[in-house]
């Protein structure tokens, strides 16, 4: 896929200084490694203790949820002025995430950077379960989630249509169509190691599930050359996509005309906040991983570096964007302008400002070191650091503008109430508990994909 | 230095056509600034659009070296010469200010005294002075040119320097350079943008216009370097290294800056247009109606939808001359999204089809000024250096393909006419 | 591995990824239809009441106009159920001793309400206002149809949102003379639609956006 | 596994252990005149397809096709929607308001481009076929491991079940066996 | 949708039956992460804590959520002080005479109002001429007499409305039904029907009189 066997060089691997795989791995080995993690392997014990503690987290969800739906969502903390708060960060935040895995999978296949390989699959699924994660909050937050459908057009009893010209209604276009096609890119990858899995699989269940899931894939030329076709395309659909989505979910701020929301650079920066956001989050994941299940022939060194360097550049963009807002505030002229700027620095939630400065503008800036980079171990206490600073940073955008807006005499404040932060954790639970369901059942690294960038996969020139 | 892998003896040909072309065309509007009515607003509007076409060519230049250096690839080695001449145009640029200084009170509504400025805005105008004011003004722009000089004179340096030696180490040196540079590159343009076109209307603010601006220099640097690795490909030393790949990638970027500008394009339209603020949808209103609107018009079809709609097939990509041409489409369509921009604001109105030509006349000929001088230049530059960098690690590699390509059936260049003693 | 799966499996494969469009849209046909079936709105469904009252017999047979028992329809929300007593001003001596009647007689005795099963219920967040549109031209049959023929009361409307705006719409269609409001017998003339239109002017009914803007209904 | 027919030969399979060896096997199994001809390969090469004469596909036409197709359905969704079903008067914005159709159009482009490319996709490979005859091999299941196999149907016109095998043999193959349906 | 819940609850409930206790709770635990879908059957926007007129109520004695005002209220600026305009009598108590003069103007509008009212209210028993042959009547109730008859063709104006507000003989009162104005609109009405069916031939105007003469001669 990657490796084109036409184009027998690879521009970007000019620069490469370590190895994308480990040296010594054949055709049988590498598919031996990564499907016994799904069919032989004994589920290791930390598997369960995470299992269960996610799933313990993932229950307070599912009572905070049924709380919710049967008293309303009065049971949070947000109220006038503050109508938006816990719901739409997470919200932004979990999509923002999303958004590191459909990059990988698609931008860097596009650019042909054979590291994406090893990391794609896993950061696709991210992707998956954190957009399902966000897609939980505004459904919550109409208060009747049950009557959702009432969002799509479709010939109804009341005689009415959704209002398209509202950027809530292209939030559930963007939304839904980003969660349908992450899926198909993810199935569509996964059909011919499904097949490998049914090929290798014991016991006749899996075999049939697999088989199933596999579409009954041999692995036939001709498929080959329709499915790389196939894959690209998705993957130039996809690029456009991914940006569209927290562009669209930035219009659901910039089309208002509060200060600290209407801002014209408001797509660009919550794209670049939202790749940061996801890269971080991937290199959270995949440092502990590679290391649980001994993948560190698989996602080497250089898969953490490079992610920390596409982490500092999103990271700088993010800086930009804050700086750029901050100026135009004053060059603006505008009173109301003004004082949003004077309020992130100064008003009651200023701490909250300044840390998401450290967090998101200042500590990743240690990696333009070397040696930072060099470390996994910084690497991921930077990107902890990063996630804190995007939830931070949502918190900013959209309590903060609203609690102080133009009319002082409805000024307020904000504080999130227990369900808030159940809830909020409880996605987190959700979120590892399918990600650990993932991991068990499914390859977590694309095995084709890793066979292509064997050594012994390149096609001898024919001697002349 | 090994001559064969100098420049086309054309070149200096075009150096000197390109040079006479570019006096006459500035000597026609300096005439013509002086003859016609308003003729000096009209120069100085125009002149301002050329000043910031061509900067942008050099300066988008510099951003894309840097790039390359950072993320490496044989599209960018390939035109690295390229880049570097171009980039070394900047100091011309630097003298080239000149006239908008001159024209800095015609030009600036805030740099005309506070009283004469209508009650309206005054009140808005006095808020920015501590920015927007001439010393501060001329201060900010001696920093950017210092900025990018240097950036351009140390990539350079390094660069010839490597050719002489071929030290490895140079290549990390610039890579450390670039990263850096390329966060003072976005500081700059964006202050840039700011005070050259966005404080024209200084009522108007738009956060997003600074990377508008970058985006915009960037693609033109890109369209520009196609155009001339597309003339230059059929002759040595390029011929036989650049391979149809090459165009391929650089026709992929080409079209990622077209989605590019067109996204900050809609984002700030889209944003504007639809919060209807008194404060900001004026800038669009103006650009919406009296004709305006046809210019716009014309920005949506050809500055993205049919550069977009060719740009996505492989063929036309591979194909060097068809990419060439739609690169110079986006020249010129850079050209008119900057007119969009400056020409509504020096509000010369009047005189049906003749006043139609008479009052824009210049903004065809200063860009071709301004252009002519700065082609020449660049020329002069592009002879001055190897036109491939011999001696980075990736050329061999780069040379290796190209043999093999030639030896194998990788097509021949398309499009290109390869003379038959090669 | 041989083969794991019979070779009906290809053909059952197809047809059920093929199928699953037709049945996804079929289905959604079905819940929609089902959505405006009888069986889901209650139209045409006679309720039991506590007294088998006929609207067949006192307004088809008798000729007792509307306004008899439903006293306020043209001046409150509402349209007003009779009180006992108005049954009582006829049945006081007819069907005196009708056990039939027991229940009328029993409520006028003991001061206690009839439990009236209600038979048009609109959602709570719906305002609507008989008044307005007797007032403004829209006869009683228009919505509540042929209650003439109803032995026992049913409704024959919807009641859903669409079937409010589709007269919200176009109301021309319905209006009706000042003197027809109550006639159950009214049919819309050949040229009911210039008809309409000059009753909608000198009924000053409000345009469409006003008669579709939410807050006509819901406040 | 039970089959009611009678089993008939479906084809030639020959076994291979390098991915050059197959792409050679290809190539020279088509310069000899085979024409119904397929090799299967753990994971893709493009080689492989153009030696078995197999390298165009109409896959971004449909795709291109379906994305022009869904990007207009969504944009006149919202148009109708707005203009003649349900037309509201939402903060004064006018009915058509086209800036604010383009997000929806964008993801509705996207949405039936990206279907279009996966079914197509799977259409014109004849997917889901979960049986298959060279799954009758039990070594085929290297075929999604390290294994290539090259195979030679029964059907084709110069099939000829000694001398395929013989030939199939002289590619140098780690074995050939028959395959039947 | 409260049948699916009492069905899925029954359902759980037999799960939990003592009977199969050894798997009872396992299930619930699997159970729980759908129970929140129970919390979906609730449909209290359509029918919200707050009463409709006419609806049931449990909280008062004769389960009326419908309130009627206190005996005596009186609403503001509606004091009755016209007592002839609301009793149709001068003055109050045993010494109050019938008026004999419309309390309100007479014009043909109030006269038209009247006759709609009329036929709304009173033709179900006296028929639409008066004569007090309608529905009712033919159906068995006492028949009224002929409102053309001698005694109430002399009958004051106050008499009418005295009889519809209070009742007599055996029509009950109309008092809830038809308002004070409209009473008095109805007896406008009645005058007028009287007048209709008693009127000398020489104080018709000429043209209804022609066409009555050429129906006579028919």
């Amino acid at each position: 896929m990657s490796q084109r066997v036409d184009e027998p060089h690879d521009d970007m691997r000019m620069h490469i200084t370590a190895p994308v795989i480990e040296p010594g791995y054949d055709f049988g080995t590498v598919t031996d490694k990564i499907s016994a993690i799904v069919l032989r392997r004994r589920t290791p014990p930390g598997w369960f203790f995470g299992f269960s503690i996610s799933f313990i987290i993932t229950m307070i969800l599912m009572v905070t949820i049924t709380h919710l739906v049967l008293t309303g969502i009065g049971i949070w903390g947000n109220n006038q002025p503050v109508g938006w708060s816990f719901d739409i960060i997470n919200f932004v935040w979990w999509i923002g995430i999303g958004h590191a895995g459909t990059l990988i999978s698609a931008i860097l296949l596009l650019f042909r950077q054979t590291w994406r390989t090893s990391i794609n699959r896993f950061a696709e699924a991210m992707t998956l379960f954190a957009v399902a994660c966000a897609g939980l909050f505004p459904l919550l937050h109409t208060g009747r989630p049950w009557l959702a459908y009432w969002l799509f057009p479709y010939p109804n009893t009341m005689g009415i249509q959704p209002q398209f010209r509202s950027p809530l209604m292209w939030d559930v276009f963007a939304v839904s169509t980003y969660g349908t096609v992450s899926a198909l890119f993810w199935f569509i990858g996964l059909i011919p190691d499904f097949a490998t899995l049914r090929d290798r699989a014991k016991s006749r269940f899996f075999q049939v599930v697999y088989g199933m899931l596999s579409l009954g894939w041999r692995g036939s030329a001709r498929h080959w050359f329709r499915y790389e076709t196939t894959y690209l395309l998705l993957a130039g659909l996809a690029t456009p996509l991914v940006l569209s989505v927290h562009t669209i979910v930035s219009f659901d701020f910039a089309v208002s005309v509060i200060p600290g929301w209407h801002a014209t650079i408001f797509p660009p920066y919550f794209v670049a906040g939202a790749i940061y956001a996801g890269f971080a989050m991937v290199l959270l994941l995949t440092i502990p991983i590679r290391k649980l299940y001994g993948l560190e022939d698989f996602i080497t060194g250089r898969h953490i570096r490079n992610m920390a360097k596409i982490m500092l550049a999103t990271g700088l963009l993010v800086a930009y964007s804050y700086m750029v807002e901050t100026f135009t505030a004053w060059y603006s002229g505008n009173a109301y302008e003004e004082y949003m700027i004077f309020n992130r620095f100064k008003g009651p939630y200023m701490w909250l400002y300044w840390l998401l400065i450290f967090c998101n503008a200042v500590a990743p800036q240690v990696l333009w070191f070397r040696r930072v980079r060099h470390s996994n171990v910084a690497i991921w206490i930077v990107s902890i650091i990063v996630s804190v600073g995007m939830w931070l940073e949502r918190f900013i955008i959209i309590p903060v503008s609203l609690h102080r807006d133009f009319l002082p005499s409805s000024w307020g404040m904000y504080a999130p109430t227990l369900w808030d932060w159940t809830m909020f954790i409880g996605t987190i639970g959700m979120f590892f508990l399918l990600l650990l369901l993932f991991i068990r059942f499914l390859p977590m690294i694309s095995i084709f994909e890793m066979r292509t960038i064997l050594p012994q996969a390149e096609i001898r020139e024919e001697e002349a | 230095m090994d001559a064969s892998h100098t420049t086309p003896v054309e070149t200096s040909r075009f150096q000197m056509r390109a040079l006479i072309v570019g006096i006459i065309c500035i000597l026609l509007c300096v005439v013509g600034a002086f003859l016609i009515t308003d003729g000096l607003r009209q120069f100085f509007h125009a002149y301002l659009m050329g000043y910031v076409f061509w900067t942008g060519v050099s300066v988008g230049s510099l951003a894309i070296l840097m790039l390359h250096h950072l993320s490496g690839g044989g599209w960018g080695l390939v035109i690295r010469r390229i880049l570097e001449a171009a980039t070394r145009v900047i100091p011309l640029m630097f003298v080239l200010f000149l006239p908008v200084f001159f024209g800095i009170r015609t030009l600036y509504e805030w740099a005309r005294p506070l009283e004469t400025i209508p009650e309206g805005h005054r009140e808005v105008i006095a808020h920015k002075t501590p920015y927007l004011n001439i010393p501060f003004f001329m201060g900010r722009f001696v920093f950017y040119f210092v900025v990018w000089g240097l950036l351009m004179f140390f990539l350079n340096k390094w660069s010839l320097e490597q050719d002489r030696t071929a030290e490895p180490g140079l290549r990390k040196t610039m890579q450390g350079l670039s990263g850096p540079g390329l966060v003072l590159f976005g500081l700059t343009v964006t202050f840039a943008a700011t005070d050259w076109v966005m404080s024209l209307e200084p009522e108007w603010f738009s956060t997003i216009f600074g990377l508008l601006i970058m985006a915009g220099w960037g693609l033109s640097a890109f369209a520009f370097v196609i155009i001339v690795a597309s003339r230059l490909a059929n002759r040595p030393p390029l011929a036989g290294v650049i391979a149809p790949l090459h165009f391929h990638d650089l026709g992929k970027l080409l079209l990622a800056f077209v989605m590019i500008w067109a996204y900050f394009g809609f984002s700030q339209f889209l944003l504007i247009w639809y919060g209807n603020l008194p404060e900001e949808i004026p800038w669009y209103l103006e650009r919406m109606r009296s004709g305006w609107q046809y210019v716009g018009l014309i920005l949506v079809l050809f500055h993205f939808a049919v550069p977009f709609f060719l740009l996505l097939s492989r063929n036309l990509k591979r194909h060097a001359r068809t990419l060439a041409i739609i690169a110079g489409l986006l020249m010129v369509m850079r050209l008119v999204d900057l007119f969009w921009m400056i020409a509504p604001v020096a509000e010369v109105h009047g005189g049906g089809a003749l006043g139609l030509v008479l009052n824009y006349w210049m903004y065809l000929l200063a860009p071709v000024g301004i252009g002519g001088l700065w082609l020449s230049y660049f020329a002069h530059q592009l002879r001055q250096r190897a036109l491939l960098p011999i001696n980075d690690k990736g050329m061999e590699n780069l040379l290796e393909q190209a043999a093999a390509a030639r030896h194998h059936h990788e097509p021949e260049l398309q499009g290109i006419d390869r003379p038959e003693h090669i | 591995m041989p083969q794991i799966f019979h070779q009906s499996t290809n053909t059952i494969a197809k047809v059920s990824i093929f199928g699953a469009v037709f049945i996804g849209a079929a289905l959604l046909f079905v819940i929609a239809e089902f959505n405006r079936s009888s069986y889901y709105t209650q139209a045409f469904v006679a309720r039991p009441q506590p007294v088998q009252f006929s609207h067949k017999h006192h307004v088809g047979d008798d000729g007792i106009d509307c306004r008899y028992c439903h006293t306020t329809v043209e001046t409150s929300a509402s349209a007003g159920m009779p009180s006992t007593k108005t049954c009582m001003n006829c049945h006081s001596q007819i069907w005196a001793n009708s056990p039939y009647l027991e229940p009328v007689r029993a409520s006028f005795r003991d001061e206690k309400p009839i439990g009236w099963v209600r038979v048009h219920d609109l959602p709570d967040f719906v305002y609507f206002n008989h008044s307005i549109h007797v007032n403004k031209g829209v006869g009683c049959s228009t919505c509540h149809g042929a209650v003439d023929n109803m032995p026992l009361m049913y409704q024959v409307a919807s009641l859903q949102m669409e079937w409010c705006l589709q007269c919200h719409r176009n109301p021309e269609a319905v209006l009706r003379p000042k003197d027809q409001i109550f006639n159950m017998q009214w049919q819309a003339p050949a040229n009911q639609k210039e008809v309409g239109a000059q009753l909608a002017k000198s009924y000053n009914i409000r345009s469409t956006a006003v008669l579709t803007s939410c807050s006509t209904c819901h406040r | 596994m039970k089959r009611s027919k009678i089993p008939q030969l479906y084809g030639l399979m020959a076994e291979f252990e390098d991915p050059t060896d197959v792409v050679t096997a290809a190539r020279r199994t088509y310069e000899e005149g085979y024409r119904r001809i397929n090799a299967y390969s753990p994971y893709p090469i493009e080689e492989l397809s153009e030696a078995i004469g197999f390298h165009r596909t109409i896959l971004p036409l449909i795709v291109l096709i379906g994305g022009i197709l869904g990007g207009l359905a969504g944009y006149f969704l919202q148009f109708y929607v707005h203009v003649f079903d349900y037309p509201l008067n939402i903060g004064g914005k006018p009915l058509h308001s086209w800036p604010a159709f383009i997000p929806i159009t964008f993801e509705c482009t996207i949405l039936a481009a990206a279907f279009s490319a996966v079914f197509g996709m799977l259409a014109l490979n004849k997917l889901p076929q979960p049986y298959h005859p060279v799954f009758n091999n039990p070594r085929f299941a290297l075929a999604t491991r390290d294994r290539f196999f090259l195979v030679i149907e029964a059907r084709d016109p110069k099939f000829n079940h000694e001398e395929t095998t013989r030939f199939l043999q002289s590619l140098g193959p780690y074995e050939v066996i028959d395959v039947e349906t | 949708m409260l049948r699916l819940k009492e069905k899925v609850e029954r359902q759980t409930a037999k799960m939990a039956a003592p009977g199969r206790a050894s798997t009872g709770p396992l299930v619930l635990v699997f159970l729980l992460p759908f129970a929140f879908l129970l919390s979906g059957c609730r449909q209290d926007m359509q029918d919200q804590p707050r009463y409709e007129a006419y609806e049931r109520s449990e909280f008062f004695d004769n389960r009326m959520a419908s309130r009627p005002p206190v005996e005596g209220t009186v609403a503001r600026g509606s004091l009755r002080e016209n007592a002839a305009l609301y009793t149709g009598k001068t003055g109050t108590g045993p010494q109050a005479q019938l008026v004999d003069t419309m309390p309100i103007e007479v014009n043909e509008q109030i006269i038209r109002r009247g006759q709609e009212r009329f036929n709304a209210y009173c033709a179900v028993c006296h028929g639409m001429t008066g004569k007090g042959d309608g529905m009712v009547v033919r159906r068995g109730f006492r028949a009224p007499p002929p409102l053309t008859n001698d005694r109430l063709m002399e009958a004051p104006v106050g008499h009418f409305f005295d009889v519809m507000t209070n009742g007599f003989g055996a029509m009950p009162d109309y008092a809830a039904q038809v308002s004070p104005e409209d009473r008095w609109a109805i007896v406008a009405y009645i005058r007028a029907l009287q007048l209709s069916q008693r009127a000398p031939i020489a104080e018709l105007p000429p043209d209804a009189r022609q066409k009555l003469e050429a129906g006579g001669q028919k």
